[in-house]
């Protein structure tokens, strides 16, 4: 079973990963959530104890580790507040970029290409 | 108890009642400057109890500890906490003298810090990652304050980036349950030293990575340059001066607090990291020609001083990795708002932060140099020694290469007076400018009067030594 | 740039009404100046004071100050030869700022400066503690950056500004690291604790080499010297302050400070001999071929230095007194030289010998006054350069017949470059004729050669400095004599010796030039200023490059990222031992549901990774939540899997929501990829999920044996009145990470309507026309521009 | 959709009514109940657009100030215990105390912050994907 889940979550991370490095910033979203779910599993995945669902307590046998999920409830609601937030984010830079392809976005200050050379030139003032 | 409490509620209670009226009444911005004022008064409250009796700890609910939350404020803590709201309520002032321009701006700079407040006076390994994630989030949404393409640019990147820290850093909390079965820092600390060498190597790194990318650690700093270039004035130096300051924290708390034996371990590596960045940061901020990008690459440097710091280790390193943070964090915050103003003072304001980040008396920056030095001869190495020198002679020539161009040689100033107009219109703002004043004003009683700087970082030295004390014992 | 000063003094004499106002600045501090000379002859005299207050405990750091013999001769020539220097810049700011066409408020730029370089030299010549020598003498270097660069407007002024700051800040980090190293070994930053505690070995030595370094290069000493020369686009009076009393000064009064502990190595006093005795050769000779005045002067100055370089290089009571003596008597005379240069430019708007000469007829008082100055220089009788001199050679003869011809030469040297000097400038046929010049130029040189003179004739004021300043170098008493002997004693016949060579070296002037411009070029191409300026340039390419490539290549942030984490991860995974660290674990009962769950998150995740279609992205997504929903289901989590499924569901429906209103939704052909990149996200992705496994795998695979805290929680639940332990937990025991959490969705949705709405939560009333635009705050200058907002063109 | 969408809003209130008083004694909580609730009214903007689902149910205008409300009173119910000296997140009644119920809920601070993170989540989903779902209006006007 930890075999199990330690694949799952790395498979997760490894194609979050992925499309984290994609162009598309809506793949990049998904790679968030992707890499988000794989925390959530390992977090559940890394109970101490199994037994039944930690409800009323007081009838006895072994029950499952409550505080992962305790932690994993708290991630997930974290998780869908930044997904809402990126989304948004990518929203917003799509409208004002006109593009969804990250790297054609550009600084408007930025030129496009750099030239250290003729750069240092123009700079060399100060040191020689 | 109560300042403990007082710490998170008044920012907290404060930025979610703020955040639902429009932040672009000055009367707004003006309650959320008085807000930081206030958590700033209620800090200094804390930090003299905690300076004169210790930390000071109680677990919500009245639980014991690990079934509830505990909250804890050392002198770690409350230093790291004391910074960063100043630096925010810095930029709170800076923004609310110009006019915000957003509505949710003041409220959000309040919650950032309530959030940082959180995550510095914590001693629970998940409720920090709750305040992190707090704090990281209303970051997120600041970074894209402004709203023009360079920005929203920059708030993609930094969002994207810090989310997958986020989440590694998630990995580790998730890790460091499994295997010590508790969340509060100071029990981790305790068992984490039983725990085989593999997971506990495992979930260090985790920690590490997650840390080194707030930090804008050499290799993880890519994202940091677009991020601190385009953003405006104003949340530059919130990102530098507070947020970064996760980071540093992190390091310290979980690194030499915690993660003891680890952090022995791999302090080669740090060293090794924390040189590169020194190196790498430096080099690429000389041929900069922005002065918010060379900033941003200078920035990358100057945290590789706390990372060896923290590397060399023993009370001496930590106290000067504190220092340096400290320093460095209001050297950033001021260099920063000088580049979003123009005029004579603020010329003047920038001589200062640039000598405090090279180091060179009479601004403060010098003590930082000092202890860095100092743990550097404690590791006797030479070498360490020479990459210092190297650093500072580095910073020097970016620092006043920028400062030529940009405030001497009247003939070159449309060059960055353009870029930096497309982050936001230079202002020549008389409050702006005295705000940097007042900021460089600080930065010079610092160095003319270090003594409450250097006893603070040494206290908050000693309390991660304690911590970690408490763990071998 | 010599052309418009032309213009501009015709103008000026042209038009005497337009005489420039009283500096009321410049005349201020020069009579704070004289005031502070007054106090610290007084101090001296009544036997000087210490001081030592706590300043950083912590940091073992104090406030000492001592106003010993060493302290009052700086403190005394900072003060004394300021006030001079102050009341001829009074005069002369006035007129360069009016020549070049500034306005008068730029001496705002100026006097304070100036002022606090003053303030600095005799809080560097009082210090006695290490960390505060550092302060002053960075506080020095700092002073003088901004007063090279006072005509920042040219570009040669802002070059040698940084070169000054560069070559004289970055060895006082040497400085620096010297005084922790002592500090870490000794347990002091004060002086006179470390000359007690100090013992002769690798530390001391190490240490003093770090402190030399600092205090050679702030003395402009072969071969971090290259920043004096270019320094001479200062102001004149920056140039003769800098030169006399302050910044040059302070590397050898800090070498006089610590030269108790730098006795104390034998490689030390080595390294000062030898850089000492280069400087004054290659100072001297490089001197002999100038044509500009500055520049002549300012290479006698890295020559002259050397002189008192070499006699901290030789260990004895004489060699350190004569060194105190002789920064007094240069200081004299080269502030005058250089006051009388700057005079001379002023009046002729010439600054090059060659285009100058027979200036004695037109302005015989300055010419008598240089001459003075440059006697001194060249050590003739009559003049405190005598003694100066006389000290040397009787210090170099104690040391042996090898530095007794150094030291011969050395003086032949001086005696040929300033002779030189003066007379091509004040003999000879006229070059420029000089406009009239304002007393209050001339006047401070005179004041000065009278001083000069007075040494000549009574040596006994300046000996007893002297002796008391050499007394703290050497760390015991120190007795000189200075006085005439009409005999053939050694240090006559040597005098004579230097002036005979000297007065050949005048005569064969075709040799001379040669070798001097020989030397000269070497230095260009081979010297250390090329250096500088080499690695300067060097490492702003290789700046623009690796800065170029970073753009280029490794903007995508993330992998930058993820690989040296994998990186890490690895290393971790390498370094500790693995045997038994991972175990497969268990599987029973419900798992054999829970497997193919897992695996179906897993087809789901590969095909979200590898479609494009936006739709089956977030279709995909939904699969793997709703799968992983059912995993916390089976592995008896239900509040878990309660929410997944809400939280699921909710984010599907957002994201469908968002996707179908995103502008520009036509998924685009990825342009073709370079070769290599193909490949490269897969692989990146590969190793970050490798990473991920070994980490997971690492800790799952080590469960504590001990109890969790959640067993307590588990038994407190009843307590706390509820019977679902994870809500509970949620509510009650972790209640503040919830409200953590519902922070962060209040954050997250304020975010949205931040980026979305510009921050309104909700909109306004359709009803309501204009209710947009209506709350922009109290000020309407506050709102954002409109256009700002929408899509930039 | 639109009737579907429409009909569940009802029985969506009334689950998450259940969700939140069972909360300490059954699975689920004040977040689950919000988040039924906001799916609701998430199906209803999604199905209508969001200023139809404006204009069926008004009420959903005051959607931020019940989130501001929710965060309020969750932020008392953890932070009064300050005002008594005690550590915060300390609920009343305390552990070995006696509560007092109305039916099958139970009167206790704990419950209360469960009320507030109900209305907060409500208010912020609805906030959320009425956000997102017509995002131009800004823009396009």
């Amino acid at each position: 079973m930890t075999l199990a889940i330690a694949a799952v979550a790395a498979v997760l991370f490894g194609a979050g990963s992925y499309l984290l490095l994609q162009r598309s910033l809506i793949r990049v979203v998904a790679g968030i959530a992707l890499i988000s779910q794989c925390a959530i599993v390992t977090i559940i995945g890394s109970s101490l104890s199994e037994g039944r669902a930690a409800i009323d307590p007081e009838q006895g046998g072994p029950l499952s580790d409550p505080l992962p999920q305790a932690l994993a409830l708290t991630a997930l609601v974290i998780g869908m507040g930044t997904l809402a937030l990126l989304l948004a984010l990518v929203h917003r830079v799509v409208v004002a970029h006109g593009t969804a392809e990250r790297d054609e976005l550009r600084d408007v200050d930025r030129p496009a290409v750099v030239d250290p050379e003729g750069a240092g030139r123009r700079e060399g003032d100060e040191t020689e | 108890m109560t300042a403990l409490s007082l710490a998170l509620l008044v920012p907290w209670a404060a930025g979610l009642a703020l955040v639902v009226l429009d932040g672009r009444r000055r009367a707004v911005g003006w309650v959320a400057v008085a807000t930081l004022v206030a958590t700033l008064a209620v800090l200094a409250v804390l930090a003299a109890a905690v300076l004169r009796r210790g930390a000071v700890e109680y677990v919500t609910g009245g639980w014991p500890a690990g079934v509830g939350i505990v909250l804890r404020a050392d002198a770690l803590g409350v230093t790291f906490a004391l910074l960063s709201v100043f630096v925010v309520l810095v930029a709170a002032a800076a923004e609310a003298v110009v006019g915000v321009r957003e509505r949710t701006f003041p409220g959000l700079l309040v919650l950032l810090a309530a959030g940082l407040n959180g995550l510095f006076l914590t001693g629970d390994v998940f409720n920090f990652y709750v305040f992190f994630e707090m704090s990281m989030i209303a970051a997120y949404v600041l970074t894209a304050y402004g709203a023009q393409r360079a920005q929203l640019r920059a708030a993609v990147i930094f969002a994207s980036v810090n989310l997958l820290g986020s989440f590694i850093f998630l990995l580790a909390v998730a890790g460091t349950y499994r295997v010590t079965g508790t969340l509060a820092m100071s029990d981790v600390a305790v068992r984490i030293a039983e725990v085989p060498a593999s997971a506990a190597v495992a979930v260090a790194v985790g920690f590490f990575v997650a840390f080194s990318v707030k930090l804008g650690l050499f290799p993880f700093h890519y994202w940091l340059p677009t991020v601190y270039a385009n953003t405006r004035p104003a949340v530059a130096a919130v990102l530098s001066g507070a947020v970064a300051n996760i980071g540093a924290y992190g390091l310290l708390r979980f690194g030499a607090g915690i993660f003891t034996d680890q952090l022995r371990f791999s302090a080669t590596v740090l060293i090794a990291l924390g040189g590169a960045s020194i190196i790498y940061g430096g080099v690429l901020a000389v041929a900069r020609r922005r002065p918010a990008e060379m900033l941003a690459y200078s920035a990358i440097g100057q945290v590789g001083y706390v990372l060896v710091a923290v590397g060399v280790g023993g009370p001496a390193g930590l106290a000067a990795a504190v220092l340096y943070s400290v320093v460095n964090a209001l050297n950033k915050a001021l260099l920063f708002l000088t580049t979003a103003v123009r005029g004579p003072l603020v010329a003047g304001a920038f001589v200062v932060g640039a000598l405090s980040v090279a180091g060179v008396p009479p601004a403060v920056g010098f003590v930082g140099k000092l202890a860095v030095f100092r743990t550097a001869v404690d590791a006797r190495s030479p070498t360490l020694v020479a990459l210092l020198v190297l650093g500072s002679a580095l910073s020097l020539l970016y620092l006043f290469l920028i400062y030529q161009r940009e405030f001497w040689a009247e003939d070159d100033e449309e060059v960055s007076a353009d870029a930096d107009d497309a982050r936001g219109e230079h202002t020549r703002s008389v409050s702006l400018r005295a705000i940097a004043v007042a900021l460089a004003l600080v930065l010079l009683v610092g160095g003319a009067w270090p003594e409450p700087l250097a006893a603070l970082s040494a206290a908050a030295a000693d309390s991660v030594a304690t911590e970690a004390d408490g763990a071998t014992r | 740039m010599a052309d418009a000063t032309t213009d501009a003094t015709t103008d000026a004499s042209v038009a005497p009404t337009s005489r420039p106002r009283l500096d009321v600045q410049g005349w201020s501090c020069c009579a704070a100046a004289a005031a502070g000379f007054v106090v610290c002859l007084v101090g001296w005299l009544r036997g000087g004071a210490t001081v030592s207050l706590p300043w950083a405990p912590t940091l073992g750091v104090r406030l000492d100050f001592a106003f010993d013999g060493l302290a009052a001769l700086y403190a005394l020539l900072a003060t004394g030869v300021g006030a001079v220097v102050f009341g001829y810049g009074a005069r002369y700011l006035s007129q360069h700022l009016a020549d070049h066409g500034r306005p008068r408020s730029e001496r705002w730029r100026f006097w304070p400066w100036m002022a606090l370089f003053a303030v600095a030299m005799v809080g560097l010549a009082t210090a006695t503690d290490l960390v505060l020598i550092f302060v002053f003498f960075d506080l020095t270097a700092v002073c003088s950056y901004f007063l090279i660069g006072f005509d920042r407007e040219r570009r040669e002024a802002r070059t040698a500004a940084l070169t000054a700051l560069l070559v004289t800040i970055v060895p006082a980090v040497a400085l620096l690291a010297g005084a922790v190293l002592l500090s870490a070994t000794y347990g002091t930053f004060s002086v006179p604790e470390l000359v007690e505690r100090a013992e002769p070995g690798t530390t001391t030595t190490v240490a003093g080499l770090l402190i030399v370094v600092a205090a050679l290069a702030k003395s402009a000493q072969v071969p971090l010297h290259f920043w004096l020369p270019r320094a001479m686009e200062a102001p004149t009076p920056v140039s003769a302050y800098l030169h006399s009393a302050a910044m040059v000064a302070a590397g050898v009064l800090v070498l006089g400070r610590v030269h108790p502990l730098l006795a104390r190595s034998e490689v030390v006093l080595t390294v000062l001999l030898v850089v000492g005795l280069t400087s004054i050769a290659v100072g001297g000779v490089l001197a002999l071929g100038r044509d500009e005045l500055k520049q002549v002067l300012a290479y006698s100055t890295i020559s002259q230095y050397g002189y008192v370089v070499t006699l901290y290089g030789m260990v004895g009571a004489a060699a350190s007194g004569a060194a105190a003596f002789y920064v007094v008597v240069h200081a004299v005379a080269k502030c005058a030289l250089f006051l009388s240069a700057g005079a001379v430019t002023t009046a002729t708007g010439e600054d090059r010998l060659s285009h100058l000469g027979g200036l004695g007829r037109r302005l015989p008082v300055l010419a008598g006054a240089t001459g003075v100055a440059a006697a001194t220089l060249a050590a003739l009788p009559l003049t405190g350069g005598f003694f100066s001199d006389e000290l040397f050679f009787g210090a170099a003869k104690e040391q042996g017949p090898v530095l007794v011809v150094a030291a011969v030469l050395a003086a032949a040297l001086t005696f040929a470059y300033i002779g030189r000097y003066w007379m091509r400038l004040f003999l000879g046929p006229t070059g420029t004729t000089p406009a009239p010049l304002s007393r209050v130029l001339v006047v401070p040189v005179v004041l000065l050669a009278l001083v000069a003179l007075v040494v000549g004739v009574l040596p006994a004021p300046i000996t007893q400095l002297a002796e008391d300043a050499g007394a703290v170098s050497h760390a015991a008493p120190v007795a000189l004599s200075p006085a005439y002997h009409l005999d053939l004693r050694a240090t006559n016949v040597m005098a004579l010796a230097a002036w005979t060579l000297g007065g050949l070296l005048l005569a064969v002037t075709g040799l001379r030039d040669r070798a001097s411009r020989a030397l000269a070029v070497a230095g260009d191409r081979l010297g250390p200023r090329r250096a500088y300026t080499a690695s300067v340039l060097g490492l702003r390419r290789w700046s623009g490059r690796v800065h170029d490539w970073e753009t280029r290549d490794l903007r995508s942030s993330i992998a930058a990222v993820l690989v040296p984490a994998g990186a890490l991860a690895a290393a971790a995974f390498a370094s500790t031992p693995i045997a038994q660290a991972y175990s497969v674990g268990p599987i029973s009962g419900t798992d054999w549901l829970v497997l193919p769950l897992l695996a179906l998150t897993g087809v789901a995740t590969v095909v979200a990774a590898r479609t494009r279609e936006r739709l089956s992205i977030v279709l995909a997504l939904s699969a793997v939540g709703f799968a992983l929903a059912a995993v916390y289901a089976l592995q008896a989590a239900p509040d878990v899997a309660l929410v997944a499924v809400l939280v699921e569901t909710m984010l599907t429906l957002v994201f469908l929501a968002a996707l179908a209103r995103l502008p520009g939704t036509e998924p685009r052909r990825e342009s073709a990829p370079r070769a290599g990149r193909r490949w490269r996200d897969p692989v990146i992705g590969a190793i970050a999920g490798l990473g991920a496994f070994a980490v997971i795998w690492g800790y799952l695979s080590e469960p504590r044996e001990a109890p969790s805290v959640s067993a307590d929680q588990i038994r407190l639940t009843p307590a706390a009145h509820g019977k679902d332990v994870v809500t509970v937990i949620v509510a009650d025991f972790r209640g503040l990470d919830t409200l953590g959490e519902i922070t962060v969705l209040l954050i997250a949705a304020v975010g949205v309507a931040t980026l979305l709405r510009r921050g309104r939560l909700w909109l306004p009333r359709p009803g309501r026309p204009g209710a947009r635009r209506s709350s922009c705050g109290w000020s309407p200058g506050s709102c954002w521009d409109r256009a700002s907002w929408s899509p930039s063109p | 959709m639109r009737v579907v969408a429409r009909l569940l809003l009802g029985p969506s209130v009334v689950v998450a009514v259940a969700l939140i008083v069972k909360g300490y004694t059954k699975v689920g909580d004040g977040f689950a109940a919000g988040m039924v609730v906001g799916l609701a009214v998430a199906l209803n903007a999604v199905a209508l657009g969001a200023r139809g689902a404006e204009e069926a149910l008004p009420v959903l205008r005051h959607a931020p100030r019940v989130a501001a409300a929710g965060a309020a009173l969750a932020l008392v119910s953890g932070f009064f215990p300050l005002a008594l000296d005690e550590p915060v997140f300390s609920h009343r009644p305390g552990p070995d105390e006696k509560v007092v119920s109305v039916g099958t809920a139970e009167l206790m601070t704990a419950v209360s912050f469960d009320v507030g993170i109900f209305l907060l989540v409500v208010g912020v989903v609805t906030v959320l994907v009425h956000q997102l779902a017509d995002p131009d209006q800004e823009h396009s006007t």
